[in-house]
């Protein structure tokens, strides 16, 4: 007799497994979990964490808090960072010192470890929220953080 | 055939097959030297390195905040607990004291890795056997907790959240309210996968009997996490070398000792469950307190060798340092689960169809970085 | 069993422990060393697994490590009865030519990572059904976790 | 009254009148077939596309709603990239055999279609071994599978191709007895003859309980039939990659494709042909409009072909001697026992007639 009790409860716990299925079909229209991604990107927000590039802020002076002290560089585990920096003379104390260049970035190098930002005594780099990070050229993965004729915010001390 | 094989009596009436590097039941590219008679497996030869990245030669010229990040692309499903480890093995070495916070969250954010990386072996596991829809239940709930990590650590998957002396930031003020959230949804959704797939009798058909490993085999091959303890084998790392918050809480080992396919099936379905519970033990408890010490901008760790076992989702993860006193490992070795739990493949595949290949090596749960490292 | 008690029952087992040149260490380690010469490693291996007070049935670990002038390989073994562990060294410095005994027959996780070891740092294992660059490709020239290996397309040196 | 009818009616004397006779035959056998021919592929495409939907409302998923309004035309859309496709194949394969394979599938498929009865006079060919032909049609098809599988030099492409060799033969037989037990009860085996026994109540009310056995069995026989999951070992994707068409690209694998939504089509247009009382309505409510036959039968393979559906995006894959047990050890047995029991209550007049 097992033979055909078998059968019959092989027949439920298929029935049971369509059950789950055939509840999710009904309720599919509420429950899809699809993001329609080019549309939705004016409501589509990262969180304020997210890891997406690394960024230098500017203030409304084009002043960045950058003191060029290279621990970023040497906390990178790839290499992505690169400070490209000069002695130059402080106009106001007359001491020589050392002023960053350029902040050169390889966002096609970086893992989004973090250990850069982590590393910063002053705050100068952080996350940016950018996911759209794909271009058709990889040269252009390669950034300058700070922007052209930008100086140190004074009063930023390593 | 220019790689070298084992079975030197080759029998006329046997085939080989070149299961992978892309095949879809290898998830990645794992390659199989399959020897078949008709639909019977005779042997199975694994050949490895398609994703080998030599983790290990990078950790030695890397310092040890930077190995941490190194660890998340070995077993990215468990990402969170490879980096526990290299920092456990840092912080014992240096005989760092981490806070209680510190523990609790780590304890957390493990078991909700451990949840989200069975979940999606379930999903996989679901798709393997031809059950198709499994991947997505499977992945809706994972969102959750990867918006989760997301909100805390910035990533979802390489998260790179501890750092030797501690966590590279604060819980969000959102992470308790959204792990509980999580927890009430994924409870009533746990059940509906039983309901789906482990009570199907075309699943449990295929699943028992399929891929037997007896427990002296399991220890021999050096078996361990679900693998293991699918054969009765009791090898959670958790219970015999207790790391972190683990002392704190009370949860059960999942063991069966059929040593079939679906037994480790079980035994992942019952983890979640486990882990879930801990999750639920620790929430309500994170200690308040700092979430970091502050070790050396440059670690040094002493002279000596330094061993750190711990549980990932898919078995005992060691990570084996040896240092000569200066900022970067002389030698650092992990022992990857996946690596021993591919070795007793072909001990559990012989004799089996194609399609028992296929299941029994979703119960292996493998990841190819993980065992290519 | 305790560390003290591990070396006291093992030093028993060789006539001689000043010709068997087993060495006992606990420091640098949470683990108690024995260095065992190649000869004697297969040996002390089996009364390692077999003898009923040991019984390390549980080989977790198995590195090779290259110690500069010596390569040698490092077992890491646990007693799933007892949850004593221990580990055993081997070393040998003929660097072209490094030959141990396989321990596949004791342990069977062995064969991988002996595999392992081979394609890594080139020694041999006498007695391994399968002998193979488990990972690199079969004409990989050099053994690339040797610290004198040199490749400078692929490696970066910080 | 019949518009529908009366258009066929009127085409077929105006040629009739037009030619001579075997002419005429011949260009009305032409134009049948073209007609069919493009309904059908429409068809197969616009099954696709259910299947995609219907997949996509059971995962939580929208579905392709990019092509089209609610992604009408992603299936057309798909066909055309298909066609513009590279037709690729292996070095050493059996050429011929390898091109001719998927002609095979895609014939025999059609064929199929020309007995089915959609409305009352609207079928195409009713010969009155109507089911004999459709068995015997439907199992052609396994050589085109077996041919691709054989000639594709491909070791993966090899074992699928025998496992749909094995499948085809076993299922086979139940689909047949399953079909044999209803035919009892009709006592013919021309379809427009079954649909009018119908008339009395569909014969899976007048066989009752045996006939719903029987159903059951057919269901699963012919999902087997069609190479899909739970059966779909013939491909099995996460076995074999992509089974008897692996080496298949561009139309030729479209074709592949394409036969299997039209079987899968047939299978369930048999269902509503003989348990379903075909294009008759429920009760007779719509008999005095007989072009309503087409929306009824439609309407019914359709619900039939959604079960399938259901199945394939539930259950998992069997495995091959799983597969051969279910067959040989349960259906049957089970559809023997099965055809006696019809068979006693066909003798002692226990079927429910209205």
């Amino acid at each position: 007799m097992s033979y055909f009790s078998d059968i019959f409860n092989g027949i439920k716990t298929l029935l049971t497994g369509m059950s789950v299925t055939g509840k999710y079909f009904l309720h599919s229209q509420q429950d899809a979990i699809t993001q329609q991604y080019p549309e939705n990107r004016e409501t589509l927000k990262m969180f304020e964490r997210f890891r997406g590039e690394v960024v230098m802020p500017h203030d409304e002076n084009n002043e960045h808090r950058c003191t060029g002290c290279q621990k970023c560089e040497i906390a990178c585990p790839n290499g992505t960072i690169e400070i490209i920096w000069d002695r130059q003379v402080d106009p106001e104390t007359g001491k020589k010192k050392k002023l960053i260049e350029k902040h050169v970035y390889h966002l096609g190098m970086c893992t989004m470890c973090g250990l850069c930002i982590e590393a910063c005594p002053t705050d100068a780099i952080k996350w940016a929220q950018n996911f759209e990070n794909s271009v058709y050229d990889r040269t252009t993965l390669t950034r300058v953080l700070n922007k052209p004729g930008s100086k140190l915010m004074p009063g930023v001390e390593d | 055939m220019e790689t070298s094989t084992k079975n030197n009596n080759f029998k006329s009436e046997e085939y080989f097959i070149n299961m992978g590097p892309q095949h879809p039941a290898t998830h990645g590219v794992l390659r199989l030297l399959l020897t078949i008679d008709g639909e019977t497996i005779k042997n199975v030869e694994p050949d490895l390195g398609y994703i080998h990245r030599s983790i290990e030669k990078m950790c030695e010229r890397d310092s040890y905040q930077q190995i941490v990040h190194l660890t998340d692309r070995m077993d990215y499903l468990s990402s969170n607990i490879n980096n526990e480890a290299v920092c456990l093995a840092v912080e014992n070495a240096l005989q760092i004291e981490v806070p209680d916070r510190v523990k609790v969250i780590r304890t957390i954010f493990d078991e909700l890795t451990r949840i989200a990386s069975h979940n999606l072996w379930w999903g996989v596991m679901g798709m393997d056997v031809g059950a198709l829809t499994t991947y997505f239940y499977a992945f809706r709930d994972r969102e959750m907790i990867n918006d989760i990590f997301e909100e805390t650590c910035g990533a979802r998957l390489t998260m790179n959240y501890n750092i030797p002396g501690g966590l590279m930031f604060d819980i969000h003020p959102n992470f308790v309210k959204r792990v509980k959230e999580f927890i009430a949804h994924f409870k009533t959704k746990l059940p509906e996968y039983d309901t789906l797939l482990t009570n199907n009798v075309i699943f449990q058909k295929r699943m028992r009997g399929i891929g037997m490993l007896s427990k002296e085999d399991a220890i021999s091959y050096g078996a361990s996490g679900p693998v293991g303890r699918g054969s009765g084998y009791s090898c959670d790392v958790r219970k015999t070398h207790p790391y972190s918050a683990l002392d704190k809480v009370t949860f059960n080992e999942a063991l069966r000792t059929e040593g079939d396919s679906f037994a480790r099936y079980e035994v992942r379905i019952q983890e979640m469950w486990e882990s879930i519970s801990i999750v639920e033990q620790l929430i309500d408890n994170i200690p308040e307190g700092d979430y970091k010490v502050a070790t050396n901008a440059v670690i040094k760790l002493p002279k000596g060798e330094f061993y750190q076992k711990v549980e990932t989702a898919r078995g005992e993860l060691g990570v084996y340092i040896i240092s000569t006193g200066t900022k970067n490992p002389y030698r650092l070795k992990f022992r990857s689960p996946g690596f021993s739990n591919l070795s007793l493949l072909n001990h559990i595949a012989v004799g089996g169809k194609i399609g028992d290949l296929v299941a029994s090596m979703a119960t292996l749960d493998l990841v190819i970085p993980d065992i290519d490292r | 069993m305790t560390n003290e008690a591990l070396q006291n029952l093992i030093s028993s087992w060789v006539p001689d422990p000043v010709t068997s040149e087993l060495e006992f260490t606990e420091e640098e380690s949470q683990f108690l060393n024995i260095s065992v010469q190649p000869a004697d490693l297969h040996q002390l291996m089996v009364q390692l697994k077999s003898n009923s007070e040991t019984n390390f049935d549980y080989l977790f670990c198995l590195s090779g490590v290259d110690w500069g002038n010596e390569l040698g390989v490092v077992y890491h073994l646990e007693s799933t009865t007892h949850r004593h562990m221990i580990v055993v060294k081997v070393k040998t410095e003929q660097r072209d030519t490094p030959l141990f005994d396989s321990v596949y027959d004791i342990w069977k996780t062995a064969e991988f990572h002996e595999c392992e070891v081979f394609d890594f740092f080139g020694i041999q294992f006498n007695n391994h059904p399968n002998l193979r660059r488990i990972f690199l490709t079969e004409d990989w020239d050099g053994f690339p976790l040797r610290k004198d290996y040199e490749d400078d397309i692929n490696m970066i040196v910080k | 009254m019949n518009l529908s009818l009366s258009i066929t009616k009127n085409i077929h004397d105006w040629l009739f009148s037009m030619m001579p006779e075997t002419a005429a035959s011949l260009t009305e056998m032409t134009l049948i077939a073209t007609v069919y021919l493009g309904v059908f592929a429409v068809t197969g495409l616009f099954l696709v596309l259910l299947e995609r939907k219907v997949a996509a409302w059971f995962q939580l998923r929208l579905g392709p709603n990019r092509v089209g309004p609610w992604g009408l035309f992603q299936t057309i859309a798909d066909a055309l990239k298909l066609v513009s496709k590279e037709l690729t194949g292996t070095v050493n394969a059996d050429k011929f055999l390898y091109n001719l394979a998927p002609y095979f599938v895609i014939i025999t498929a059609l064929m199929a279609l020309a007995v089915l009865p959609f409305s009352m006079e609207f079928q195409a060919f009713d010969i009155n071994i109507g089911i004999f032909f459709l068995i015997a049609i439907s199992s052609i098809g396994v050589i085109g599978i077996l041919l691709a599988g054989w000639s594709s030099n491909n070791k993966f492409a090899l074992i699928g191709a025998m496992r749909s060799g094995v499948q085809t033969i076993s299922y086979e037989l139940s689909v047949g007895l399953s079909l044999l037990t209803v035919i009892l009860i009709t006592g013919t085996l021309q379809l427009s003859e079954i649909v009018e026994v119908q008339r009395n109540g569909w014969l899976i009310v007048q066989g009752h309980i045996p006939a719903i056995f029987a159903f059951m069995i057919y269901m699963i026989s012919g999902t087997a039939e069609t190479n899909r999951a739970p059966f779909d070992l013939v491909e099995a994707e996460s076995e074999l990659g992509a089974g008897f068409h692996t080496e298949y690209s561009g139309m030729k694998f479209a074709y592949f494709f394409l036969a299997e939504f039209i079987n899968m089509f047939i299978i369930a247009s048999i269902a509503t042909t003989i348990f379903f009382g075909a294009w008759l309505s429920p009760f007779g409510i719509t008999e005095s409009l007989p072009w309503l036959g087409v929306f009824w039968f439609l309407g019914k393979t359709l619900v039939l072909v959604f079960l399938m559906m259901w199945f394939r995006w539930t259950f998992p894959r069997l495995r091959i001697d799983q597969l051969l047990t279910l067959e040989w050890k349960y259906l049957l047995p089970l559809n023997l026992m099965n055809l006696v029991l019809m068979a006693i209550i066909v003798w002692l007049n226990l079927t429910i007639q209205f």
